[in-house]
C-alpha cells in the first residue's frame, strides 16, 4: 500500500457534553469531516480508561483521538483535568515504547466548535497518515 | 551406536548441513540464550551454562493453537503438528532432555496428547553434555547427570577444540547420515576424554538431595506450619514453574479476531491464585501456603505416586531464578525434619 | 553500617510486644549473593536476621502480599501490627502505600536502616562467576568488601552495586518509627541521563529494542507481584470479564502487558528496581518506569513516595498543568 | 467415546429444550441436548456421575456433571448455575442453539456394587444435579435396589432444582425429604440446614449407601453427621468439583493430593478422601 492510498483508522473518544455535541454540530451544519474517524461517545473525557486507547491500537486503530470540554467547562467540573494529566503522560509512555507520537491525540472541542472538530480530525488523520499503518503491537494472529 | 567428531570451528557448517531438518538450537537474543529455530547457523551459540527458559517450550510451546473455528460456526480445524516432520534440536542439556521422558508419561495416560506426542516424535534430540555445572545443579540426585543420555538421540561433548558426538538411537544415527560427510569418525581417545569430562563435571556438583521417603512424607505435611517460612515470602509469581522443565500445567482460552477464532492452550502455574479459583469465588488453595505445598508435593509426591518418577530433573532453575530465595532443596530438607503430627494439630 | 546484633536485639524487642504480629526483614540466603526476605513471628527467630549489601529485596512488598483467609464466625480478626525493616528506597514504598491509604500508619512499625547500597546479582556474577557458598559483604562510601567463603575481595562500588544505588537520592529512610543506625550522607544525584539517551532514538529504533525485549517475556508476572505498589486484589491483566489482555504470549499481548504495568505505576513508582531485578529473562523494565518518573517530575513537579501528606498524582490535578500536547 | 485421535476436540450438540430451574443472580438453567453427529449420538454412552466439558466456541469450556441418567435415552441434560464467564455465555443459549460437549469424562458412581442396598441421597442446591442420574437410575432399576431415600435442601423453596420431579417422587412413593434454610410461608416441609435434616431423618446405616453433593461446607457437615449415624467411610460417596481446563488429567489444576478430580473423580468414597488432608479444603 503506498502512502497516498493509506487511509488510517481513527478511533475518537468524545465526551457527551462538548465534543460529541461539537461533532454533531459539524454534521448538522454540513461541515464535512473526514470519514476515517470512528466515534465512541463517553460521558466525560475523564472516563476514558488508558486501556481503551491501548486496546484500540491493538485492535486495528492507526490513531486515537480523545476529546473533551475546554478546561474549566467540564460538565462534571474536573473530569477533563484528570484526563489531561493522564493522556499527557500516556502519550509520553507510548512514545518511549516507540509508538509514533502522532498516533495519540487529544483536543478540547466545545459544543459550538463544529469547525474545530473538523480541523482536529483532519490533523489527526494527517498525523496518522504520516505515521503509517499501526503494525507494532497490533494483534496479528501470531502463531495461529 | 556411532562415534563422530568435528572441529568446534566448524559448528556453523555442521548446523548448516542439517538442512533436511528444521534446526532448533540455542541462540542469543536480547542478552539471553534461548532455543529458537535457526535461520543463520552462525548465530548458534554453545556459550551458555543453561538457557533461562527451558526447551520444554519445544514440545509444549508457551502458547499453542489446539484448533481453529469461525465464531457462530461448528466446524473445527485442528492444528496438530505433523509427526513426520523432521526437526533437529541441537545443544539441549541432558537435564532438559530427561524432563521430556518424565512429562511424556503424563501426556500419555488415559488420553494421549497428540500435540506433545507428535512434536516429540518429529524431533531428534542432540544433547550437549555439561562440563561446568551451575551452583544449584543437582541432577545426579534424580537419576540424571552432566552426561546423562536419558531421552536423547545423540549427545555432544565439548572437548576443547573438537566436539565429540555419540549417537544413541536410530534417530540420532539418521541425523548423522543426513549430514553427509561433515563429520569425521571418532575413536577411543574422544570417548575416554568425554567420560573423564563427565566424571569431573559430576565432581563439581555441589548440591544434592536424598529423595528416599519424601514421596510418602510430604502428603502428611499438608497444613504444617513449616511451609510458612517459605510461603510467607513467596511472590506468587510464575518463575519457578514457568522455568521448570517438568512443569506442564496449562490454561485453555478462546481467542478471536473478527470472526476467526481459535482455542489455544498456554502455560499456567499453580502459583497464581487464579489458577484454582472457582467461578463461585471458592478457592481450594486460597493462600501461598497451600500453593507452595502443592507445588513441592506435586513434584516430589503426587507425580511419583502416579507415574513412578519424580517431576524434577535437578536443573536448579527454580532456585537460581527465585527472586526471594525460596530454595527447593532447602524446603525438602526442612520437610524431612517436619513432624506430621504438627500438621494435624495445625 | 548497621550493627547486626543491635538489629536483632531491636527485632526481638519489637516482636515481644503484644501488639505485633510479625516482622519482615532479611536473612542469609542459601547460596551465593542471595539474601532471603523473611517473615518472623517469634522473638526467638530474630537471631537469623541480617543486614548487609546482599539485602536487595524490598520488604515493603510483603506487607500487602499477605492473603487473609476469611475470619471464621465467632472469631475476631487479628489486627496486630506488622513490623518491617526498610532501607531508604524501601521506605518510599511505605510512604506511597500510605499516600494511597493501602493501610493506616499505625498498622506498621517501621524500622529504618540507612543504607549505602546493595549488590546487583548480575554485576556480581560478572565479577565472581557462579558462587555456591554463602556470601556476605560490607559497603562504605568508597568500596564494597565481598566475603566469599572467608576470601575477602574489595570491589569498586560502581562495579557491583545496583544502578539505583549509584544514583540514590534517598539513602536514609523517609518514614520510620525507629532508626537502627546513624543517617548516612547522600552521595549522588539523578540526572536521568539514561532516559535522555534512550529518548534520543527514533521511534523505529525504540520499537526495535522493545520488540526484542518484550518478545522474551514469559508473563510470569514476577515484576508485577514483587512491586510494592502493585497490590490490587484483582489485577486487570488476569481479569476475564472483561478480558483486556489475553493470556497468549505474543508480541502484541506482551507489549500491552508492559505498557499497562508501567502505566499503572505512573506517578507511583518509587524506583526500588525490584521489577527489573526479578525478571528471569532480563527485560530492562525500569527503562519505562524511569521515563515516567522523570516526566512526572518535570511536568508536574511531583515525586511519589516522599511525602505522606501528598495527593496521588493521577487522582489530583492542577488547572495550570502543561497541555502543549493538546491540539 | 472421546475423539480417538484428539481428546481436545468437542462435539456439537443441539439444544432441544432449555428452562430455568431457579431465579436470581446465580440462577440455574437446565439444557436438554442431543448431538448433531448421528454417529456420536448412536455410540454415546455414559454412567451416572460422569461429567462432560460443556461450552461455547469462542468462550470456553467448563466441567459439568451430566444430570440425566443413562436410562433417559435420546438426550443429555446439564443443569448449569450462572457463576462465571462461560456459564453466563451458556445461559444466553436457547432451544435450537448449539453448544459443545466433550466427554464423557471421569469415573462414576459404582451403581452395580450398590445393588441390593438402600440408597440415601443427600443434596444441597445445585448439588442435586449429579445425584439426579443416580436417583433416576435407581428408580429405573427399582428391583435391584432396596429403599431409595432422597434428601434435598436449598436456601429457599424457589432455589430448589428439579421442583416438579419431587412431586413425582411423592406420588410414586419414593421417600423424599425437602428442606429450606430459612422459614417461609406455606412451606410444608422441614426448615433448617441439610445436615440437620439428615439428623432429623436419621437413616439407618444398615446395608445402606449414602451419596452426597452440595457446597463444600455442607458436604463437610453431612459427612460428619453420617459418621455419627454409624455410616462407615466406605458407605459414604460424594462427588467433587474443582476448576478444570482440559478435563483429561493434563492441565493440572484439579488435583487433590495425587488424585485428579477430572479423571480419578469426580466420584470419591469418603474412605479415599479421608486419607487426603486437602480434600475438604
Amino acid at each position: 500500500m503506498s502512502a497516498e492510498e493509506f487511509e488510517p483508522n481513527i478511533v475518537a473518544f468524545l465526551c457527551n457534553w462538548c465534543s460529541y455535541a461539537g461533532a454533531d454540530l459539524a454534521g448538522t451544519s454540513r461541515t464535512q469531516y473526514l470519514p476515517n474517524v470512528k466515534i465512541i461517545r463517553v460521558m466525560c473525557s475523564g472516563r476514558v480508561n488508558p486501556l481503551f486507547l491501548v486496546n484500540a491500537l491493538q485492535q486495528g486503530a492507526d490513531g486515537v483521538l480523545i476529546s473533551g470540554c475546554h478546561p474549566g467547562d467540564c460538565h462534571y467540573m474536573e473530569g477533563n483535568y484528570y484526563a489531561r494529566r493522564r493522556y499527557t503522560l500516556m502519550h509520553k509512555l507510548l512514545e518511549h515504547v516507540g509508538v509514533d507520537p502522532g498516533r495519540v491525540n487529544m483536543s478540547w472541542v466545545s459544543a459550538s466548535e463544529g469547525a474545530k472538530f473538523k480541523d482536529v480530525v483532519e490533523d489527526t488523520v494527517t498525523k496518522a497518515k504520516e505515521a503509517g499503518p499501526m503494525e507494532q503491537f497490533r494483534r496479528r494472529r501470531i502463531n495461529w | 551406536m556411532g562415534d563422530y567428531k568435528f572441529a568446534k570451528t566448524k559448528l556453523a557448517e555442521v548446523i548448516g548441513a542439517m538442512s533436511d531438518y528444521q534446526v532448533v538450537a540455542p541462540v542469543e537474543s536480547g542478552e539471553v540464550v534461548r532455543f529458537a529455530v535457526v535461520d543463520d547457523p552462525a548465530k548458534v551459540t554453545l556459550e551458555f551454562s543453561n538457557t533461562n527458559v527451558p526447551p520444554k517450550e519445544l514440545m509444549f510451546p508457551e502458547t499453542e493453537t489446539l484448533f481453529r473455528f469461525r465464531l457462530g460456526g461448528t466446524d473445527l480445524e485442528p492444528e496438530v503438528p505433523d509427526a513426520a516432520a523432521r526437526r533437529a534440536v541441537f545443544g539441549i542439556r541432558p537435564c532438559d532432555a530427561m524432563a521430556y521422558t518424565i512429562v511424556e508419561k503424563l501426556y500419555n495416560w488415559d488420553f494421549p496428547d497428540p500435540y506433545f506426542n507428535n512434536r516429540r516424535e518429529a524431533t531428534t534430540l542432540v544433547g550437549y553434555a555439561c562440563a561446568e555445572p551451575c551452583a544449584n545443579c543437582f541432577c545426579p540426585s534424580l537419576g540424571g547427570g552432566p552426561g546423562s543420555e536419558k531421552g536423547l538421540d545423540s549427545i555432544a561433548f565439548d572437548l576443547g577444540d573438537t566436539m565429540y558426538l555419540k549417537t544413541l538411537t536410530d534417530k540420532g544415527e539418521e541425523l548423522v547420515k543426513a549430514l553427509g560427510g561433515v563429520l569425521e569418525s571418532a575413536g577411543e581417545a574422544e570417548a575416554r576424554a568425554a567420560a573423564k569430562q563427565v566424571e569431573e563435571a559430576e565432581g563439581k556438583i555441589r548440591r544434592s538431595i536424598d529423595t528416599e521417603g519424601i514421596a510418602e512424607h510430604l502428603p502428611e505435611l499438608y497444613g504444617h506450619p513449616f511451609w510458612e517460612q517459605f510461603s510467607d515470602r513467596c511472590l506468587s509469581c510464575g518463575i519457578c514453574t514457568f522455568l521448570c522443565p517438568t512443569c506442564h500445567c496449562f490454561d485453555i482460552q478462546d481467542e478471536s479476531e473478527g470472526l476467526d477464532a481459535r482455542r489455544a492452550r498456554m502455560w499456567d502455574t499453580c502459583m497464581f491464585s487464579e489458577y484454582s479459583l472457582h467461578a463461585s469465588g471458592h478457592n481450594p488453595r486460597p493462600t501461598r501456603k497451600e500453593r507452595t505445598c502443592n507445588r513441592v508435593s506435586h513434584k516430589y509426591s503426587f507425580f511419583p505416586t502416579n507415574f513412578d518418577a519424580i517431576a524434577c530433573v535437578g536443573c536448579g532453575r527454580c532456585i537460581n531464578y527465585c527472586p526471594v530465595n525460596i530454595d527447593l532443596l532447602d524446603i525438602l530438607e526442612k520437610s524431612k525434619q517436619a513432624d506430621a503430627k504438627e500438621a494435624q494439630d495445625a | 553500617m548497621v550493627d547486626e546484633s543491635k538489629l536483632r536485639e531491636k527485632a526481638a524487642e519489637v516482636l515481644a510486644r503484644e501488639d505485633v504480629r510479625r516482622l519482615i526483614g532479611w536473612k542469609r540466603g542459601t547460596y551465593g549473593f542471595e539474601a532471603a526476605p523473611c517473615v518472623i513471628k517469634d522473638a526467638s527467630e530474630a537471631e537469623a536476621l541480617i543486614f548487609d549489601p546482599t539485602c536487595v529485596q524490598n520488604p515493603a512488598s510483603f506487607i500487602t502480599l499477605e492473603e487473609k483467609k476469611p475470619v471464621p464466625r465467632g472469631q475476631e480478626a487479628d489486627t496486630r501490627k506488622i513490623a518491617v525493616m526498610v532501607k531508604g528506597c524501601d521506605s518510599r514504598a511505605i510512604v506511597q502505600q500510605l499516600v494511597e491509604k493501602a493501610y493506616d500508619r499505625d498498622h506498621v512499625i517501621v524500622l529504618g536502616i540507612p543504607c549505602l547500597g546493595v549488590i546487583d546479582r548480575r554485576k556480581a556474577a560478572a565479577l565472581f562467576g557462579d558462587v555456591a557458598s554463602q556470601v556476605s559483604a560490607k559497603v562504605d562510601a568508597e568500596k564494597v568488601a565481598v566475603d566469599v567463603g572467608g576470601d575477602v575481595k574489595t570491589v569498586d562500588r560502581k562495579d557491583i552495586l545496583m544502578d539505583k544505588c549509584l544514583r540514590c537520592r534517598y539513602p536514609n529512610p523517609l518514614v520510620y518509627d525507629e532508626l537502627l543506625a546513624d543517617e548516612v550522607e547522600k552521595w549522588a544525584g539523578d540526572e536521568f541521563a539514561d532516559v535522555g539517551e534512550f529518548e534520543g532514538q527514533s521511534p523505529e529504533e525504540k520499537w526495535a529494542f522493545w520488540e526484542e525485549q518484550f518478545s522474551k517475556c514469559i508473563r510470569c508476572y514476577s515484576c508485577r507481584n514483587v512491586c510494592p505498589m502493585c497490590y490490587c486484589v484483582e489485577c486487570v491483566v488476569t481479569k476475564l470479564q472483561p478480558q483486556w489482555t489475553r493470556r497468549a504470549t505474543d508480541i502484541s499481548e506482551n507489549t500491552v502487558y508492559h505498557i499497562q504495568r508501567a502505566w499503572h505505576l505512573a506517578g507511583r513508582c518509587i524506583e526500588c528496581m525490584e521489577c527489573q531485578r526479578v525478571c528471569p529473562v532480563d527485560i530492562p523494565i525500569m527503562t519505562l518506569n524511569r521515563k515516567l518518573t522523570r516526566d512526572v517530575k518535570e511536568m508536574f513537579e511531583y515525586e511519589p513516595g516522599v511525602d505522606v501528606e501528598a495527593q496521588p498524582l493521577l487522582a489530583s490535578y492542577n488547572p495550570q498543568d502543561p497541555e502543549d500536547f493538546i491540539m | 467415546m472421546m475423539d480417538d485421535t484428539n481428546p481436545y476436540l468437542p462435539y456439537t450438540a443441539k439444544i432441544l429444550e432449555a428452562w430455568f430451574e431457579t431465579p436470581g443472580d446465580r440462577c440455574i438453567k437446565t439444557f436438554k441436548v442431543s448431538f448433531e453427529d448421528e454417529k456420536v449420538r448412536d455410540t454415546w454412552s455414559h454412567r451416572p456421575g460422569q461429567c462432560a466439558m460443556v461450552g461455547r466456541l469462542g468462550t470456553g469450556e467448563s466441567m459439568f456433571c451430566i444430570s440425566s441418567s443413562p436410562t433417559e435415552e435420546g438426550y443429555l441434560r446439564f443443569s448449569i448455575m450462572r457463576a462465571g464467564k462461560n456459564t453466563a455465555a451458556l445461559h444466553e443459549l436457547e432451544a435450537g442453539d448449539t453448544m459443545t460437549v466433550r466427554g464423557p469424562l471421569g469415573n462414576s458412581f459404582p451403581v452395580e456394587e450398590w445393588e441390593g442396598k438402600n440408597i440415601i441421597t443427600i443434596g444441597g442446591g445445585i448439588g442435586q444435579a449429579p445425584l439426579r442420574p443416580v436417583i433416576n437410575y435407581i428408580r429405573a432399576n427399582k428391583d435391584s435396589y432396596g429403599d431409595l431415600t432422597v434428601l434435598y435442601g436449598a436456601r429457599t423453596s424457589e432455589d430448589h432444582c428439579f421442583k416438579g420431579e419431587f412431586e413425582e417422587f411423592f406420588s410414586e412413593g419414593t421417600t423424599c425429604h425437602l428442606s429450606v434454610d430459612v422459614e417461609e410461608e406455606k412451606w410444608p416441609h422441614f426448615v433448617g440446614f441439610v445436615p440437620t435434616l439428615l439428623m432429623e431423618v436419621s437413616p439407618s446405616p444398615d446395608n445402606a449407601i449414602a451419596v452426597t453433593c452440595g457446597p463444600p461446607v455442607m458436604i463437610n457437615f453431612v459427612v460428619q453427621n453420617l459418621e455419627k449415624l454409624g455410616f462407615a467411610p466406605e458407605q459414604i460417596y460424594t462427588t467433587l468439583e474443582e476448576r478444570m481446563k482440559c478435563g483429561i488429567g493434563k492441565c493440572g489444576r484439579c488435583n487433590i493430593g495425587n488424585l485428579y478430580v477430572c479423571k480419578d473423580g469426580p466420584v470419591f468414597s469418603y474412605a479415599t478422601l479421608k486419607k487426603i488432608p486437602e480434600a475438604f479444603a
